[in-house]
């Protein structure tokens, strides 16, 4: 096929300010700018936009399309293998078809590190997650959370919920700030959200209560400087930048591609805004977490791998 | 002359869409007078007052207050010039008390404390005057219609009405209410009040007012001095042919008991509404039930028409018992050989969207004969429909044409042929000619003694005292749910009656109540 | 034990306040209008458009009073749209609601996106462009004082000024209702609107005004929810069906104002325990699915509709346009 | 005195295409205010919604869609009773097409799975609509609020079951197994292949027949049965069909039995037809857009296939615009739905007055004239 990337995002649009919107800043523009082509996008209004979408991008010959998020895996499935000429990716899921690329990231490891920089902030001995709808993936988040506050302190308290079952999940701050309240009553002090536009809330939450609260996806230190105490970022604007680049170059392969810590596929954001809350030995520390975990020293329980987090 | 008037109209014209309601009416109203207006059923009264009072504007015409034009935009125009209306439907504030009700739209302040107790002082003041006692605080809705009216009366003069209109007032009223109605009125006008009434009774016409004007399908068509007229003049004005008041009734022998009614108890929300009731009808005889309206009257045609299940006693009805264990609902009722005409076409009787044909299937649209296996048979319907609409000369004898479309007396002609042709055994009639002119009035009471004659049962309820004592054998009359007093139609008259209604009975005739 | 008392009494009576006062605004804005005859299920739409303007204007202008004020526009410009509707043109009310809520689930984002370019939010605001928590004289110096002490400190200090206004907008509504010409007017047009015209007093403008009393207080709702509460900034689809749950709260109420706001204490209490409830092993239990918990606001509005607080009773004439005339 | 009728096309054409309009001006307002020039958004719309053959097989889909939603709120209306339970139902009835085709789809063949499906559909959607009219006949509850909160209640109870039930152990997102293909309901270019029509593959399935037929049905029902009769008579005035011996407590239920059926019958277009799964929140608004649709198509089966197809051609045509005009937001197209729902349901007497006038000012002059000309 031709070389005409596109993409198509989930149902909470481009802007989310979290995953999609990632993709878009990271990887759209960027690769506009670099490269002078334009990328074709999409945006579904509803559940059955998504295939139709999905298909339409196809039959214009776009190829490699990328799909953002796991919602896309059974349209990406099926549309794949209609159009086996046009390149597909898929974020966060896996496909198995040779004109698909499953890209998956290791949020678990991300999210370790996360934890352990919580656990190392925390002066009550406990933490809190706060997910969005209650699926596997959040769960995976939550998993790695736990393994690496538990890492730096085994006595540590974790508090974890969700904050809801629908998508609508995604969307609630108010409930959010409800959550990290209840856990800030409970002896938390700091929080990570992986909660999409809920984290706003939880943000917020904390830094009316001087706690601190930890974001995810993008680089989300910005949003409250002095309370976010570091982002796990999952670099899904890079990756998708990649796939497009290698089709560009003509280096495009199907099949299973993890971005893990050591692809610098996730990892943990230090910027200006968060600087002074990172102390100099909290730093070496997680640099050498950071180091045993890609070399495997540390090996970081995949909640996918059983759907349960069985860890200890 | 003209500023003896407290009222003129000039070329009033007033459509509602299609509805040509009233048509370049002239009138004049003298200052001091009771002025009586009669009219068949649409002939656009109720219309015309409403113009008057600011409730509809008119589409062309003056009116005249005092001799000056003045321009009724709304209600608050005409409570300033002075008038004041009693509508036909209350027009109050069920859950409201008597007080709030009276002061509503004349608060006298933004806070309510400041008006209260003025306008209870005045409320005080208007009884003593007029003799219109009422308890301030009662809530509205829990009061008699003949106190509902009371306060719509209070709300006129509360507001200062010179004029006020008064539309259908006694329909709901015992004779002694609307005797002391007009007391009222008489006293009213004494002290210089302008009254206009509406009425279908022409006895009340002749009785109270100075002056009569006569509408006719939206027109104006006569003005008379009621010195200078009679009854039966009025009605031909109205009808536009002579009207017969006398109904035919030969003695009749009646037969076995068809319907039988032994200590029927109805309960609602815990209060007994009928308390141990029993009576029996016979075949080939009109039993007559009497009773200011909310004494259990309805609750009985309902409970014997299967609306309402009953609480205990036992009914029988044309050899099928029906008992608080064994309730038979309307379809069944009418399976064994009963027909209803309900007390209230609109609520009951009638769909208002449904066609005439439709509407002349209810509750007998089960029956084989209007139905295929699933479908229903469209042209039996149809069919049966044309042809009882010519026999009952129902106008216009459109199947297809919506219920609403026809005037009250052919809709009721409508339920009454409904009810009448399925040749029941039993027939209940509720207020078979309410609101229904004189014309139609005739040719109701006329079906109605047929069915007496052809040997059926018939039990007559009715506000009606003039159409009960012309029509029953027998009368019963109904007091706070219980029958207080039974009497043979040539015994009644409507002083005895309505003493029985304010259960007042007189000693010697309780006795042969209790053992009917 | 203290422990007990102050996890699972204090802060969700503290969550509860929080929660509830958007409802209790709503609550009282359903109440005006209702009473008056019409029919609002455009509450949900109005919370979301007032939040969005609040926050929008908040932003702009650096000042949460003026994004109130801004919301409060809205709400009453949207509330006018419903009177028109339903009050000039006699259309249906539940459907307007309906249009009313689904326009402004678009119009805020399409809006919001075309302004702020932030996918339909707005950026989060800070200082002024906020209502602080207030905290009361001495809270702080109380919390030792077994029971009164975290009351006062925990429960009623340490809000927004939105939330205080809104539980005095309570009593002032039943003042405003039963005891002024207004409310006897405005009560009487929903139980009987002909009357009210007979009365000399327009039903048009009788429930347009109360429409405007409905807008204003939804107004003040949607900026507590954007500027006035846990969140400082509009989120698209933030009211999430506050304002059903508002409506149903009011039934309860028997359309009154404090048996309303005691309903929406029972849903923002039923939502803090949610929140607390998560992952908390019941014993014997286990951990209740959060699916469950979730459906416990509905349900039981569901259960307690069904009658079990004894049949309220409708204003009369709610829903039903006046119409004099057949045309 | 000659009285004046105006003919039904003015109420049931001129009129709903004015509302249209309006919605449609409006709109286009919106679409000058964000920069997109509203003739090309129009143009791209309309072509993608019935400009070539792909584009029409997506409008019918989505009409076939709206066709049942609408069909089951026009159904409850007629006793008027407000669902607005259309989205948890349809829900519901996506779950019991899941069940049977994941429970019976492996061991028995299309003939038979197909009307299994369609039973399961129609039974989970009037179960779920049974309870909410249960409620409101024997204890008075407002039906409005119980069937809002029912759908809030099968968002959780779905969400419980996809998670913990249904969904394969592999799967990320919160979706049941793709359903077996025996319980697959044919496509239309698959049937129309068939009898030699060739049109391009789309998601346009037989259970557009199904609509159809289904439209007849309430017709046939509502308009020419005992039972219709009844439920109408119940939905026009409950005292009178009280005194018919109509119990309404069984009309209640029968009437949203039936309207929950019908919604629940939406599972067979976009679970059996074209998604083979059930997915979180697959509904998505067209059970509250039934109501629209119902009441634009004045609650008449005819009315109810126009209003759908307009319905379906905002759809469409909205996805080709937010694919044609990526700056554009797709919620554009929401905004759209709105002002069409704003204008020809709630506004929908605005027009009415005037058009009336000036028709009767029309004909009356034309009238006038010929009495003028026999004068003379
Ligand atoms: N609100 C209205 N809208 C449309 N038409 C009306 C309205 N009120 C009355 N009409 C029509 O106007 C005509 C006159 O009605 P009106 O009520 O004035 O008669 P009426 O003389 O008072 O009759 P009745 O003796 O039954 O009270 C009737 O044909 C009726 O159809
Ligand atoms: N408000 C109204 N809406 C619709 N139709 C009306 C209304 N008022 C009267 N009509 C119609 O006007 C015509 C005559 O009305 P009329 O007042 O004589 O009826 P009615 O049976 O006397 O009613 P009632 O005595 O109960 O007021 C009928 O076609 C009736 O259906
Ligand atoms: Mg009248
Ligand atoms: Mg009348």
């Amino acid at each position: 096929a031709k070389f005409a990337p596109a993409v198509i995002y989930d149902q909470a649009g481009k802007n989310d300010k979290s995953f999609n919107e990632a993709v878009y800043k990271d990887g759209v523009l960027p690769f506009t700018a670099d490269t002078g082509v334009k990328v074709r996008e999409f945006e579904p209004q509803n559940e059955a936009q998504m295939e139709q979408g999905l298909r339409r991008l196809a039959q214009r010959g776009n190829s490699p399309i990328i799909a953002v998020g796991f919602t896309y895996a059974s349209p990406v499935e099926k549309v794949a293998k209609e159009f086996p000429d046009i390149q597909f990716a898929i974020i966060d899921s896996v496909i198995d078809l040779p004109n698909v690329q499953s890209i998956v990231f290791a949020e678990h490891e991300g999210s370790f590190l996360v934890g352990a920089l919580a656990a190392m902030k925390s002066k009550t001995g406990a933490v809190g997650f706060i997910g969005g709808m209650d699926i596997p993936l959040i769960r995976k988040f939550a998993c790695g959370y736990v393994q690496g506050a538990k890492y730096v302190n085994p006595s540590i308290s974790v508090f974890e919920n969700m904050t809801g079952t629908t998508p609508a999940a995604w969307g609630d701050p108010a409930k959010g700030a409800e959550l990290a309240k209840a856990q800030f009553s409970k002896g938390a002090d700091v929080v990570y959200a992986a909660a999409g536009g809920t984290g706003i809330g939880v943000y917020q939450a904390a830094k009316d209560e001087g706690k601190y609260a930890i974001g995810v996806d993008s680089n989300q230190n910005y949003m409250q400087p002095g309370t976010m105490l570091t982002s796990m970022t999952k670099k899904v604007g890079y990756a998708s930048y990649q796939s497009w680049k290698e089709a560009q170059d003509g280096t495009w392969k199907g099949g299973l591609k993890v971005m893990n810590l050591a692809a610098d596929g996730v990892d943990w954001a230090l910027d200006q805004y968060n600087k002074d809350l990172i102390t100099d030995d909290m730093k070496a520390k997680m640099d050498a977490i950071e180091a045993d975990i890609k070399s495997g020293k540390i090996k970081v329980y995949d909640y996918m791998t059983s759907n349960s987090c069985d860890i200890q | 002359m003209t500023d003896s008037l407290a009222i003129e109209l000039r070329g009033i014209d007033k459509r509602f869409g299609e509805v040509h309601a009233n048509k370049y009416i002239d009138l004049k109203v003298n200052k001091g007078t009771i002025h009586g207006i009669v009219g068949e059923n649409g002939a656009g009264k109720s219309t015309l007052m409403s113009i008057i009072y600011g409730f509809y504007q008119a589409d062309a015409g003056d009116i005249l207050i005092d001799g000056q034009v003045v321009h009724i935009k709304g209600s608050q125009d005409a409570i300033d010039a002075g008038i004041g209306m009693v509508h036909q439907h209350f027009m109050l504030v069920d859950n409201f008390t008597v007080l709030e009700n009276v002061m509503l739209g004349t608060e006298g302040g933004m806070m309510l404390r400041q008006g209260m107790s003025k306008a209870r002082t005045e409320l005080q003041r208007l009884a003593t005057d007029y003799g219109l006692d009422i308890d301030p605080d009662a809530i509205v809705e829990e009061l008699p219609v003949g106190l509902q009216q009371r306060v719509e009366i209070l709300k006129a003069l509360y507001r200062g009405a010179k004029v006020l209109i008064l539309d259908e007032p006694t329909g709901v009223l015992t004779p002694q209410e609307t005797e002391h109605l007009f007391k009222i009125l008489a006293s009213l006008k004494a002290r210089g009040t302008t009254v206009i009434l509406i009425t279908h009774k022409l006895r009340e016409i002749m009785a109270a007012t100075d002056h009569v004007s006569v509408m006719r399908r939206g027109e104006m068509v006569a003005h008379v001095d009621t010195a200078n007229t009679n009854r039966e003049e009025l009605a031909e004005l109205m009808v536009g042919r002579k009207v017969r008041f006398k109904v035919e009734r030969e003695a009749h022998a009646p037969g076995k008991a068809l319907l039988s009614v032994k200590d029927v108890v109805v309960r609602e929300g815990g209060v007994d509404r009928l308390k141990n009731i029993s009576f029996e009808v016979r075949e080939g005889e009109i039993l007559g039930v009497a009773g200011v309206s909310g004494n259990g009257q309805s609750e009985l045609l309902e409970a014997l028409s299967g609306i309402r299940p009953i609480n205990g006693g036992v009914i029988e009805l044309n050899g099928h018992q029906i008992t608080a264990e064994h309730h038979m609902d309307p379809y069944q009722i009418r399976g064994i050989g009963v027909g209803h005409v309900p007390e209230d076409r609109h609520k009951m009787g009638l769909i208002n969207k449904f066609d005439a044909q439709e509407a002349f299937i209810l509750g007998y649209h089960r029956k084989a004969e209007y139905n295929h296996t699933f479908l229903q048979n469209k042209n039996a319907i149809l069919k049966d429909c044309q042809e009882k609409m010519d026999t009952w000369d129902v106008r216009p004898a459109d199947p297809c044409l919506k219920t609403a479309n026809f005037s009250g007396g052919n809709q009721q002609k409508l339920v009454i042929a409904r009810e009448v042709e399925q040749d029941p055994d039993v027939l209940l009639v509720g207020q078979p000619t309410r609101g229904v002119d004189i014309g139609a009035i005739e040719f109701i009471h006329k079906r109605i003694i047929d069915m007496r004659n052809a040997g059926k049962a018939v039990l007559l309820v009715s506000v009606e005292l003039d159409e009960i004592m012309s029509l029953a054998d027998r009368i019963i009359v109904m007091f706070d749910g219980n029958i207080v007093g039974e009497i043979s139609s040539d015994q009644a008259d409507e002083k005895t009656l309505g003493l029985m209604m304010a259960n007042c009975t007189p000693d010697h005739l309780q006795q042969a109540g209790g053992n009917a | 034990m203290l422990e007990f008392w102050f996890n699972w009494i204090i802060l969700p009576l503290d969550s509860m306040l929080r929660l509830s006062t958007p409802l209790v605004l709503c609550a009282l804005a359903g109440m005006f209008s209702e009473r008056a005859g019409v029919v609002n299920i455009a509450l949900e739409g109005m919370l979301l458009a007032a939040a969005f303007a609040a926050a929008a204007a908040a932003y702009v202008s650096g000042s949460a009073w003026i994004g109130m004020l801004a919301a409060i526009g809205a709400t009453i410009a949207l509330s006018m749209l419903h009177g028109f509707a339903t009050i000039t043109h006699r259309g249906n009310q539940i459907v307007s609601g309906m249009a009313i809520n689904i326009l402004v689930t678009g119009a805020t984002v399409i809006l919001g996106r075309y302004w702020f370019d932030q996918g339909g939010q707005t950026p989060n605001l800070q200082g002024d462009a906020r209502f602080e928590s207030i905290n009361w004289w001495g809270a702080e110096k109380v919390m030792d004082i077994p029971i009164v002490g975290p009351i006062y400190g925990e429960v009623l200090s340490g809000h927004s000024i939105v939330l205080y206004l809104a539980f005095a907008l309570v009593p002032l509504s039943w003042f405003i209702l039963f005891r002024t010409r207004f409310g006897l007017r405005l009560r009487a047009v929903g139980e009987n609107p002909a009357a009210v015209d007979t009365a000399g007093i327009s039903v048009i403008k009788m429930r347009y005004l109360a429409l405007v009393v409905c807008g204003i207080l939804t107004g003040i709702a949607g900026s507590y929810l954007s500027t006035g509460g846990n969140v400082a900034q509009f989120i698209p689809n933030m009211s999430a069906g506050k304002g059903y749950i508002a409506l149903a709260a009011l039934i309860f109420g028997k359309w009154r104002p404090v048996p309303a706001m005691f309903g929406c204490f029972l849903f923002g209490l039923l939502e803090a325990y949610a929140i607390r409830l998560q992952g908390v092993e019941i014993l014997g239990i286990g951990s209740i699915p959060v699916q469950f918990i979730e459906m416990v606001p509905y349900v039981l509005t569901v259960v307690l509709l069904a009658g079990f607080i004894g049949q309220s009773r409708a204003p009369k004439a709610v829903g039903i346009p006046y119409v004099k005339e057949r045309e | 005195m000659s009285q004046q009728r105006i003919p039904a096309w003015i109420n049931y054409a001129v009129i709903p295409v004015l509302n249209v309009l309006a919605a449609f001006l409006v709109s286009a307002l919106v679409f000058i205010y964000i920069g997109v020039s509203p003739i090309d958004a129009a143009k791209v719309m309309w072509q993608g919604a019935f400009g070539y053959s792909e584009g029409w097989g997506y409008t019918l889909y989505y009409t076939t869609g709206f066709i049942f939603t609408g069909l089951a709120v026009a159904v409850a209306f007629s006793a008027q009773l407000f669902n607005i339970g259309g989205e948890g139902q349809a829900y519901l009835g996506g779950l019991g097409v899941t069940f049977v085709s994941l429970w019976f789809g492996n061991a028995l063949p299309a003939i038979i799975m197909i009307p299994l499906v369609i039973i399961a559909a129609g039974v989970f959607g009037a179960g779920w609509a049974y309870i909410p009219a249960y409620l409101q006949a024997k204890r008075g509850s407002h039906i409005v609020i119980t069937t809002i909160m029912f759908n809030l209640i099968s968002n959780s109870l779905i969400g419980y079951i996809l998670l913990q039930v249904l969904k394969p152990a592999a799967s990320m997102a919160s979706e049941s197994a793709i359903l077996p293909e025996s319980s697959w309901i044919p496509r239309m270019h698959e049937v129309l292949s068939v009898v030699g029509i060739d049109v391009t593959p789309t998601p346009w399935n037989l259970s557009f027949v199904f609509a159809l037929l289904c439209c007849v049905f309430v017709w046939l029902f509502l308009w020419h049965t005992r039972w219709g009769y009844e439920i109408r008579a119940y939905g026009a005035n409950a005292s009178a069909s009280a005194y018919a011996g109509v119990s309404s407590v069984k009309i209640v239920l029968l009437a949203m039995i039936l309207s929950g059926m019908l919604s629940g019958f939406f599972a067979l277009n976009m679970i059996s037809g074209d998604v083979h799964q059930l997915k979180l929140n697959y509904v998505a608004g067209f059970g509250f857009t039934g109501i629209a649709v119902a009441l634009m198509g004045r609650n008449h089966p005819v009315g109810i296939v126009l209003a759908s197809l307009l319905f379906g051609f905002l759809y469409q045509g909205g996805a080709e615009l937010a694919f044609e005009f990526p700056g554009v937001d797709s919620k554009i197209i929401v905004v759209l739905q709105g002002l069409i729902i704003l204008f020809s349901g709630a506004l929908e007497y605005m027009f009415k007055p005037s058009v009336e006038k000036l028709y009767l000012s029309l004909t009356r002059s034309r009238s006038n004239n010929d009495e003028e000309a026999q004068n003379a």
